[in-house]
């Protein structure tokens, strides 16, 4: 057992560090920083910068234009990168689609739709989740019928995040109602542009409209957009799904959480004294913090057997449901800490360089619409009641 | 010993009920968010004589027992009303307490709805500390001049009269040295900022700027505010705990339906055990609220410390089991629990900010403490 | 609302009080301050006392010798007597059997065994729970077979608190096995020193043989001790289950719970201040003393409407898991207060008089044996998970 | 980075899993409960060389790394085996640590298994402040008289050797003045009253009552011994700490299985959903007690501040998740869980017993603070 990195991945991480200091754009770092709203043409520029680099797609192969790291070189990126508050890295085409095209898509496909999401031609979201399906995802009803060279869609999908920016979606739909629900599900690629396509925003608790629900009336869809087999999309879906997530644990925001609620509690006063010197508060930043130094060593361990050719198993659900309290425990500390100041709600100061400022200190504004928003990590991506059944099966063999 | 609701109680509740589930629209919340509050909601609960319900025959009212209070607070929760009824609990008990004839006329004004009222005691600095009053109040000739800056002054920019504190001697913490002063709307030299807030209602920031005043402003003995504030912030702590519990029983009841109503994986999602048993967790701890909210009301009248223990234990209870049972409501609901659509987003996001008002949770059990030890 | 106490229930509590300090042995309360075990005889001695009284079976109407107390008053004892340290009355006799018999049993069956149940001349036992049944008390096994004037007894009772010292014990037995499981039971009296039963303690986890397996192997019962209707045991065994239990939430066992651990926090000494001064360990203290204080009165809540004639519904339900979950947290408490003196393990030290004394501080010996025997406040009398479920099927409908 | 085990910890750990898992009977534990140990168990694991694994080359042994001693002490916690190891890593380090030649030959015999060894330093008043030493030393003659009482001293009464902390100077609680003396067998003006544990072994109240000591009994350097006491109590605690992730292995596995046969109302209780997801959580919470005892034997090397803020993190870590897993797992065993017949009773109380030792949950969540703070 060793707990330290190796001589070269502590000068990647040094590395990226300096690549961070030169090029990440402060006006971006900033934005992230105070938590405030990134633009589509926010995301692009850090995206093209990384792609400038060869760093944008960590996880592709050198060969599809990816910087092909393992595990843990993707991890001290997700450290680094979160540590100097850069933008995420929009996940749907990089991380979720990217990689069922290079392992099921035809050579025509990867040949055309992998330079463009490096490029960043096309914006991807997600077509999974339909009303009143949850966590459920094999009862699809969205569905598309053969007609031609086409296939005919129709139907509703819903919680599609960041769709108001796409102009290509993902989709599981029907093919067939034989068998089992999982066995007539395709995997189709549409345009969001084609004619029949609403796009309707869902505001959520905080009041941004974050997801979006994609309504499907007579859409036609080329075959070529067939990804793989007709009535093969579960297989695919699932292999995304399961497919090796990096940071599913989100260690590297917790830790830029964690930092941001120190410097507030260190800032604000209560009684007369920094708040991070009350004793039952700092216990608080404590527990989490406890917490998160045993989860990040989860991670480590995960993330190293990864790097070594291991595939995951129950680790990912439990990471995904500690990762997730962990986060949301630190939003809720947060909202604690700034006191009163988490009660003002002013929509526009969450703009940069909008007229209206925020009320009280900036640390302040975002921290509400944080706490609101994350209460979404341990319902998406498989809610943690959904991991715990898994655990339990997987493990307990129940 | 009796739990039961006297008839006038019962009365009042039946009929804020009725109302206010019939007022509280979307409409009615849409209006809102730009004022803060509905014109025609605050009229039609002054025509029930709610206000009335706050205070006690002597101060113009019918009530003004802890018990009155939770009774009609209770119902706002439930409802989810967001018009000011606590900021004119708060600033009226002051100007009733304190107030000259003259003052106490705004209290008679209140009460019937024709004057809405607000508390300026909060400062960029204070958090929760009551006796943290930095802007300074000086005499100047026959009055007085005050400056300093007060924050999130809830229904501030709406108000028609203020209660504004600000220390005329001692240092930043004293207890000794509060004054209290009533300020009518539009006074000059006040700079306001209004903004909405997370929870529903409007706030605002408040500058004042050598806001010169007239003797007769100020309300009450020089430098004698504490006890009257930590009083009137004891009931608003009881009003605004027996608000959450009405939010709560309105979070577990969507929760409820939702699980009775709601398949997955071929079933009403209500009977999968776990589900069960964390509804069943969030039924008991709604409970507790309930009683800690309880003893709280019944013991506003109680010497000093057993009031200040009831407060903290009270707000420390009720803040936790807030934050549990919004989160855990919005968890069993799922996405749909995440969105502004569904009636759970204000309920929830109401819950969130109890903590934000007179103290979280860890604070006053700090404070609990404190107090104990004493 | 008045959360005040009648004049007369004030008047009662201090006629209690006087009588507590003039009556309760000392020798005894002493014990049940410090946890040390208390003898037959000791429990026999307490219930003699309130016996001459009239005090012992508070919730027995007067016809039948009790003190015809409501549910407030029977609070009130509670209050009081746990308070003073008193030992708790053994509820067999007189809280479980002794109102079945008055309300199910023949007339010549209340006239012998409710006197001897008062004068202590029988000490009861209970045989409900069988080995593998858990909280499934209606999947009774022991079989009652008729054989002229008498039951014929087969079968295996378990979790028969204080056996060893009962010459009694009413059991559910089966007697036939037509129809649902529960509609076959019978409800017998059965003299423990009747050929073929045979006793075997059971030790608990603090080293006690608290409870008992019963042995059935060709036991002779008189039919007369047949209580009610044969197969109509389930009704009667319902009606004492659900009979209005004082006391489910153990407030009075609470209060002096917490009593004793501030006390002891004051005592024991940390980092050079007294325990209680630690403010971690103090908010530790405050979480579980304002639950209880919250506690309490849904407690008396659920008290005074039992004393106005309503019946608790789930409130019960929620009593028992709130009360034993406080109880269990105070007893944790209390271990972590005594420190290392928790590890110790002295058996004989919780025998008065022994000459094996303590190790260390007296009021430090009984704190692990109390928090591994409390384990079973929440497993017993109804698992908390069985009353979660009845309070979601009730409140919620589901 | 790198997570596995060497092939030689491979090994050990797989011959000592092997070995207690035979040989630690009922039988075994029933001969233990007189003398705090089974001595064929502790000549088996002498054979097996497994105190080796605890010390360094230099100090006689194999190993001395804190992953060594995770893998020792998991297993021993996993077996349930009440051997005083620990006691021998305690006592054995400070005197290979700080010895002279001579006394260092007990170290080599200790871990040879020829000789057992004890810690005495806490105190009755002295709780878990390691600093606080009220028995003193003083120099009479060439040597020293000792007088004091030393409390619940693990091994006390078996072991050969004790090593006593007895201050030479300062006040009670200072940190200087702190100084060790190796005490033999049978020491003339020694009294000890020997005493079962909860949690399996014996333990000793020592009163030293002027006890006269050779001038070589002293170890090391006079009145400098807090550093290193300090420092084996950090591989203690870290010890400690993997022997609770094994004990709470064997509970978890015990509940996995219960919950697989144990049938109720029909079915396995292991198909309800609500016991299914706090079974869930026990395992969530045992992978974070295993990545916090990862941490502490990764750091134990470290310098002074990282190594304790490491050995508080995990204590408060693995004390909250020890007490979880005990308590949840009779829970769902239900009635049967609370016998002693059954095997998860020893299990239970030795997890409920580790908070006593070297800090409890809430003492090293203070703990942590302050070092953080520093």
């Amino acid at each position: 057992m060793d707990l330290n990195f190796t001589e070269e991945q502590k000068a990647f991480r040094a590395e990226l560090r300096s690549f961070l200091e030169e090029r990440l754009p402060e006006r971006l770092s900033e934005k992230v920083r105070l938590g405030q709203r990134l633009t589509k043409q926010d995301y692009e520029e850090w995206h093209a910068i990384l792609n400038e680099k060869g760093w944008l797609a960590g996880n592709w192969p050198k060969e599809h234009g990816g910087a092909g790291w393992n595990a843990v070189e993707r991890h001290i990126f997700e450290e680094e990168t979160t540590a100097a508050h850069a933008p995420r890295i929009v996940p749907f085409g990089l991380a979720m689609l990217g990689p069922v095209l290079q392992k099921f898509g035809s050579k025509e496909q990867q040949d055309y739709w992998l330079p463009r999401i490096l490029n960043g031609d096309d914006w991807w979201c997600q077509g999974y989740s339909e009303p009143g399906a949850g966590s459920d995802l094999a009862s699809v009803k969205t569905t598309a019928v053969r007609d031609g060279d086409h296939y005919v869609v129709n139907g509703q999908k819903t919680w599609t995040t960041l769709g108001q920016y796409a102009n290509m979606i993902f989709c599981l739909v029907r093919t067939s109602k034989e068998g089992k629900p999982q066995e007539g599900i395709s995997f189709l690629l549409v345009d969001m542009n084609d004619p029949g396509i609403t796009v309707r925003p869902i505001v959520l608790l905080d009041g941004e409209p974050e997801v979006n629900e994609v309504f499907f009336d007579n859409v036609r869809v080329p075959v070529e957009n067939l990804v793989g087999e007709e009535n093969k999309g579960w297989t695919y879906a699932k292999y995304l799904l399961t497919h090796e997530r990096t940071n599913i644990a989100g260690v590297g925001f917790a830790n830029a959480g964690l930092a941001n609620l120190k410097r507030i509690a260190r800032l604000e006063q209560s009684g007369g004294r920094p708040l991070i010197e009350d004793p039952l508060f700092a216990a608080k930043i404590a527990e989490v913090e406890i917490s998160l130094m045993a989860m990040a060593t989860t991670n480590l361990r995960v993330v190293s057997a990864a790097a070594a050719g291991q595939a995951p198993g129950a680790e990912s659900s439990m990471l995904k449901v500690k990762g997730t309290v962990i986060r949301q425990e630190i939003n809720a500390l947060t909202k604690q800490a700034v006191g009163p100041w988490a009660m003002p709600f002013v929509s526009e100061a969450l703009e940069a360089g909008s007229n209206e400022g925020p009320v009280g200190p900036s640390y302040a504004m975002s921290a509400t619409p944080h706490y609101l928003n994350n209460r979404k990590l341990s319902i998406y991506g498989g809610s943690n009641e959904v991991q715990k059944t898994i655990i339990a099966k997987a493990i307990l063999e129940l | 010993m009796n739990f039961q609701l006297t008839e006038e109680r019962q009365m009042l509740q039946d009929g804020l009920r009725r109302y206010l589930g019939e007022a509280v629209t979307p409409q009615a919340l849409e209006a809102a968010q730009t004022t803060g509050m509905s014109p025609e909601i605050w009229a039609g609960l002054s025509e029930m004589g709610v206000a009335g319900a706050l205070f006690t025959e002597d101060q113009g009212g019918f009530g003004g027992a802890g018990f009155d209070l939770m009774v009609v607070f209770e119902e706002l929760g439930r409802a989810g009303a967001v018009e000011p009824m606590l900021e004119l609990l708060l600033a009226g008990r002051l100007v009733a307490e304190l107030g000259d004839e003259t003052q106490q006329e705004i209290v008679a004004q209140a009460v019937e709805g024709a004057v809405q009222l607000a508390f300026a005691h909060g400062e960029p600095a204070s958090r929760f500390d009551l006796e943290r009053v930095e802007t300074r109040a000086e005499r100047s000739g026959d009055g007085w001049t005050l400056t300093g800056r007060k924050s999130v002054v809830v229904n501030g920019a709406q108000a028609d009269h203020i209660v504004v504190s600000a220390r005329t001697s001692g240092d930043v913490a004293d207890r000794d040295g509060i004054s209290l002063f009533l300020l009518p709307k539009g006074t000059a030299g006040i700079e306001i900022r209004d903004y909405p807030l997370s929870q529903g209602g409007h706030a605002a920031e408040i500058v004042l700027d050598g806001v010169t005043l007239p003797a007769g402003a100020l309300l009450g003995a020089e430098g004698q505010a504490f006890e009257a504030i930590e009083t009137a912030q004891a009931r608003a702590t009881a009003a605004i705990c027996a608000d959450a519990l009405g939010a709560m029983e309105t979070a577990r009841a969507l929760t409820g339906d939702y699980l009775k109503t709601r398949k997955q994986f071929g079933q009403p999602i209500g009977k999968f055990q776990a589900l069960q048993h964390r509804a069943a967790d969030m039924l008991i701890e709604i409970e507790q609220a309930r009683s800690a909210v309880i003893n709280l009301c019944g013991h506003l009248e109680a010497d000093r410390d057993t009031r200040e223990i009831h407060v903290s234990a009270t707000k420390h209870l009720v803040g936790k089991v807030a934050r549990l049972v919004a989160e855990e409501a919005v968890q069993m609901h799922g996405g749909i629990g995440m969105t502004e659509e569904y009636d759970l987003a204000r309920f929830a996001r109401r819950l969130s900010m109890l903590d934000q008002r007179f103290g979280d949770a860890t604070f006053h059990l700090g404070r609990f403490v404190r107090l104990r030890a004493a």
